[in-house]
């Protein structure tokens, strides 16, 4: 049987677990929801204001919403043993981790994406800045999987990997954070938005590229 | 075949094993003894790739299954203490997965089969939370009733089978091994093999 | 810089006696240089005309600033020869690099944040370097502590060593932030391309200074290194022998 | 050996796990200050607008990091069996429960009152503000773990408890955000904090009678 | 003396055994025989009152064990399939938390004795996580040194344990069994333990 529909296999599987416990991704799904949502409620209501900060809220509410779903990336499969099976399948371990990483986007990156219009109107933001926000989370929530995907694998099996992967992997976060979020308030104050997106657009390129290879790297390492 | 070349074995800086010698024809089962933390399964996972020995190689028809990585994976099944089975899938599809990453797919009915074999028609489409132990194991050994592998590696297979599985899973292992294929196991009962297909290696605690 | 040295000597029973040996100068050539970068921070540079005397903390500020990049991408350096070649003593260096790393990012973040209440007003700010410094911080403190957390010494090396790498990417995002975003804080003043935009005695105190923190540097880290393979080569004969000679 | 001393005991041994996996406690503080520190990036950071959100924000970051920490209240005990055991233990459940509501304060609730006052400074807010912001978590967090061991025993072992404990558990804490943070706001607004403060101490004092009756009665049926 | 009256077990809407009757004096071990499956785990799940049995009652001297709760749970040490160890506390710390929680607190030095006793002298301080399988399983039985319990409700203490650990947990059994204890056991193996002392419950699979 070729590589590819082992890949296909594994990532139809992934689905099917995350279809399984859907409460446990809906949970994602509900924490960036929450957090969105409590701002307005802990910060007081001012349209003005609610405004000026719904890009910014939006975009930490996705990047924690992230960091926490990192922890389902690989931790489960190291625990019941699945992790030392996809090293022993006769595909070569990077694919096995785009496979996995592509899944965790579609599960917990992908209806940030689809949710950010709904919360981007509570906020009141204009069609255009919800449009901008949009797109800027559709090319940085896979910029998060993949970086996060890294983190997961270096901090496997280490005690407490928890703080860990928050350390290495928010530093990676914040330039995503910064121009997506960035965009947005540019197209708000009338600026032109490519110049954030863009950025975000190269970092996507760059993460496809190098990021699965250190996750195998590091991946490797945890399981010897 | 498999050889290993002065294996040494070491865990937080204690030395398991050192100097172990060993080679395992075609239809022949290796039977790992040694006490409570001697270094059976660390041994197992060296033999399987997934542990660097501190010391010495592991060969596959005289090749480093270093370098081999996939085309020796392809070669292997590896069922360890843990049972790498999904609490939330029915035995059905954990099964399935796991011969699709092994590269091996099967179809519903081959499958249904395997879990006929192992004695747990009518559990196919459980979620495997609700299992009991010997059964959860059960799901993961059905695997071997699949695997075209050469090689099978199992950490105490017989852990938490009833006499009755445990009899079954020893008639597999001799007709695998009748077929030309290779065994290596541990386990702390003596398993019903036919002593000649049978070589001990002895870890001294 | 005795950088060279690292492949020559680079098995440790060669490398520890080297090592022995230049500690004491680099040592020397540390606490003369400092001395000298402080005493023209402080007596020869001029008074500044709009800062006053605050901006003096320049001469701690920026070549601590400055170390803390440099010392990361030496650590990743190493990190990458360790994974390569799995080299013990590359990834002894990286390990050893790192408290001083941190040190001196602390070390920026403090005197920066000492400078930022007379100039901004604020101890801190929410501004891009500021931030990526910090950041920069963190990171030392993961390696660090991501090398404590794993018990398994090799696996320890080669994770620590994956994460430095991925982590050098954020040196040029601080030291770029002060170009890509208008920020409060300074843009470089020094490049290699156009002629330095400050006074030259200023100029001067902060590369005495600089150079007075490298030797510091090398100097610490070649005393942690050689513990380091103590503790690590305990077992092995040459250490033995050694103890024999002492 | 009477009641008491195993019921230190257990105080003492929940404390004991947090400190091996102090990484793992860590993670929940670091989120919070993450959380908090994230928002000036994303929002820009104009002192003015900073100010103005600074309640809200530390006090959404704070009712987060303890939603995350639930997980650890129960799951893992139950999980490797040991909950069963504190069933079997001769001291009456409530009091197991008490021990381990009041670590699980101690270990993720007490922490961010140290460090609300700390944040409070980079969002420069004044010294009253920062008082009262204190007060307010230090009367709020309680609140939190007390009805969180509620929901955490609820969802114990049910699929995805995530979500659920999430959602049962909201609603509840929702009233403790709009006082907590409302009291801070209006003593900023110069408004007096009692009536805000006050109304918190009252939810702490009728959750500390109740919640660990309907936590117990939670734990007997999950375990069933 | 531990009697059970007309116990019935469902799960998932399956009856695994209905109308069971057994008594337990002191002294006396109660083998609980049956397949993969068939309700072992289930029933001592019941005797120790963590489940309510679909029907039928389970009694104390004569009292129901539900009525006598904390009472009753002062009487047993139970020791399921999962050892209910923690992985990042120290084979030591793990054992006197155990017993504190089971209100019978130890010394360092008892602590030190019991573990010595399971073969672990030298892993005492090791954090759980290293060790090997069957020295987690000595870990949670070791409590067994130390519990002044007079029923003691094992479920499969034999799994992963090697030929000499088990002998030794079977001398440990005998003594208590002769000290006038009670013992409830599932296993898979023929435990060696004199006949007249063993009384056996089939659960049909
Ligand atoms: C906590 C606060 C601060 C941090 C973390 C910080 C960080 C840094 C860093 C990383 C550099 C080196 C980058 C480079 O070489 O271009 C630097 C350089 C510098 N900083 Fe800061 N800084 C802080 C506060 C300040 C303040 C308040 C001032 C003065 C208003 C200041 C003035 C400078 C100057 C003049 C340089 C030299 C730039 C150059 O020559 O390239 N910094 N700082
Ligand atoms: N970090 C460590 N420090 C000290 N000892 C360690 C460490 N890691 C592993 N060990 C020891 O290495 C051994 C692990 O061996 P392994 O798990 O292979 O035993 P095993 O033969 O499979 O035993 P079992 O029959 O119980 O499964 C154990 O004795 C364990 O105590
Ligand atoms: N929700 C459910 N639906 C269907 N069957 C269930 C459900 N929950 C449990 N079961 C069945 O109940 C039985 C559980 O029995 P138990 O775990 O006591 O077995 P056991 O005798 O301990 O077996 P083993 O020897 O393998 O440990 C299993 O046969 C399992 O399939
Ligand atoms: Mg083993
Ligand atoms: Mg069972």
């Amino acid at each position: 049987m070729n590589g590819q529909s082992i890949w296909l296999s594994l990532l139809r599987r992934d689905l099917l677990l995350a279809a399984r416990r859907s409460a446990d991704v809906a949970s994602v799904i509900f924490f960036f929801v929450i957090a969105a949502s409590l701002f307005p409620l802990g910060v007081g209501a001012e349209p003005a204001m609610l405004r000026a900060v719904a890009p910014g809220v939006l975009w930490v509410a996705a990047l924690l919403s992230t960091m926490l779903s990192l922890g389902r990336l690989f931790a489960a499969d190291h625990l019941d043993g699945t992790l030392e099976q996809m090293l022993l399948s006769p595909q070569p371990l990077i694919m096995t981790i785009i496979a996995k990483t592509l899944a965790h986007w579609l599960i917990s990156g992908l209806p940030l994406v689809v949710l950010a219009p709904v919360l981007g109107l509570q906020f009141d933001l204009s069609g255009r800045e919800i449009l901008v926000l949009t797109v800027s989370l559709l090319l940085g929530t896979p910029v998060l999987s993949l970086i996060g995907s890294i983190g997961a694998a270096l901090t496997l099996g280490v005690r407490g990997g928890g703080v860990l992967v928050a350390l290495l992997v928010l530093p990676l976060y914040i330039p995503v954070l910064i121009f997506g979020a960035g965009a947005v308030t540019a197209s708000a104050a009338g600026l032109g938005a490519q110049a954030g997106l863009s950025l975000v657009g190269a970092m996507l390129a760059v993460s496809a590229v190098f990021a699965p290879y250190a996750a195998a790297a590091a991946l490797r390492i945890a399981l010897e | 075949m498999l050889a290993a070349h002065d294996l040494a074995c070491e865990r937080g800086g204690r030395a398991l094993f050192r100097n172990l010698n060993f080679t395992l024809e075609r239809g022949v089962l290796l039977h790992i003894k040694g006490a409570n933390g001697s270094g059976k399964t660390s041994l197992l996972r060296m033999l399987c790739g997934l542990t660097p020995p501190a010391s010495g190689r592991i060969t596959w028809d005289d090749e480093d299954i270093r370098g081999l990585r996939e085309n020796y994976a392809a070669q292997i099944t590896y069922i360890g203490h843990h049972p790498a089975v999904k609490d939330e899938l029915s035995a059905l599809e954990n099964l399935r997965v796991a011969q699709a990453l092994a590269g091996q797919p099967v179809t519903v009915a081959q499958a249904q089969a395997a879990l006929a074999a192992v004695g747990l028609q009518g559990r196919a489409n459980l979620p495997l939370r609700v299992l009991s132990q010997g059964q959860r194991r059960r799901v993961a050994l059905a695997r071997l009733w699949l695997s075209h592998a050469v090689l099978w590696i199992l950490d105490e297979p017989f852990n938490a089978l009833d006499v009755e599985a445990a009899a079954l899973l020893e008639r597999h292992i001799e007709t695998h091994l009748g077929a030309g294929g290779m065994v290596v196991l541990t386990t702390h009962q003596q398993p019903g093999i036919a002593s000649q297909r049978m070589h001990i290696v002895q870890l001294a605690a | 810089m005795s950088k060279i040295n690292w492949f020559k000597y680079s098995s440790p029973p060669a490398f520890f006696p080297l090592a022995g040996r230049m500690i004491p100068w680099f040592s020397a050539a540390a606490v003369l240089l400092i001395a000298a970068g402080l005493y023209i921070s402080f007596f020869v540079a001029p008074t500044d005309f709009q800062q006053g005397e605050a901006y003096r903390i320049i001469f701690l500020h920026v070549p601590a600033a400055w170390m803390s990049m440099f010392i990361y991408v030496l650590m990743a350096g190493y990190s990458a020869l360790s994974l390569g070649f799995n080299a013990r003593l590359s990834a002894m260096m990286a390990s050893a690099l790192a408290p001083t790393g941190a040190l001196f990012t602390f070390l920026a973040l403090l005197t920066g944040s000492l400078w930022g209440k007379p100039m901004w007003g604020a101890w801190w700010v929410w501004d891009a370097r500021l931030t990526s410094e910090l950041i920069l911080l963190f990171l030392y403190i993961g390696y660090i502590s991501l090398q404590s957390a794993i018990d398994d010494r090799r696996r320890a090396d080669r994770t620590s060593a994956v994460f430095a790498l991925v982590g050098v990417i954020n040196v040029p995002i601080i030291y770029f932030s002060v170009r890509w975003w208008n920020t409060l804080h300074q843009g470089a003043t020094i490049s290699m391309t156009k002629a330095p935009a400050m006074a030259h005695t200023m100029l001067l105190g902060m590369l005495v200074m600089a150079v007075g923190f490298w030797m510091y540097t090398i100097a610490v880290v070649l005393m942690r290194v050689r513990c380091v393979i103590l503790e690590r080569e305990r077992e092995a004969g040459w250490v033995q022998d050694m103890r024999g000679m002492e």
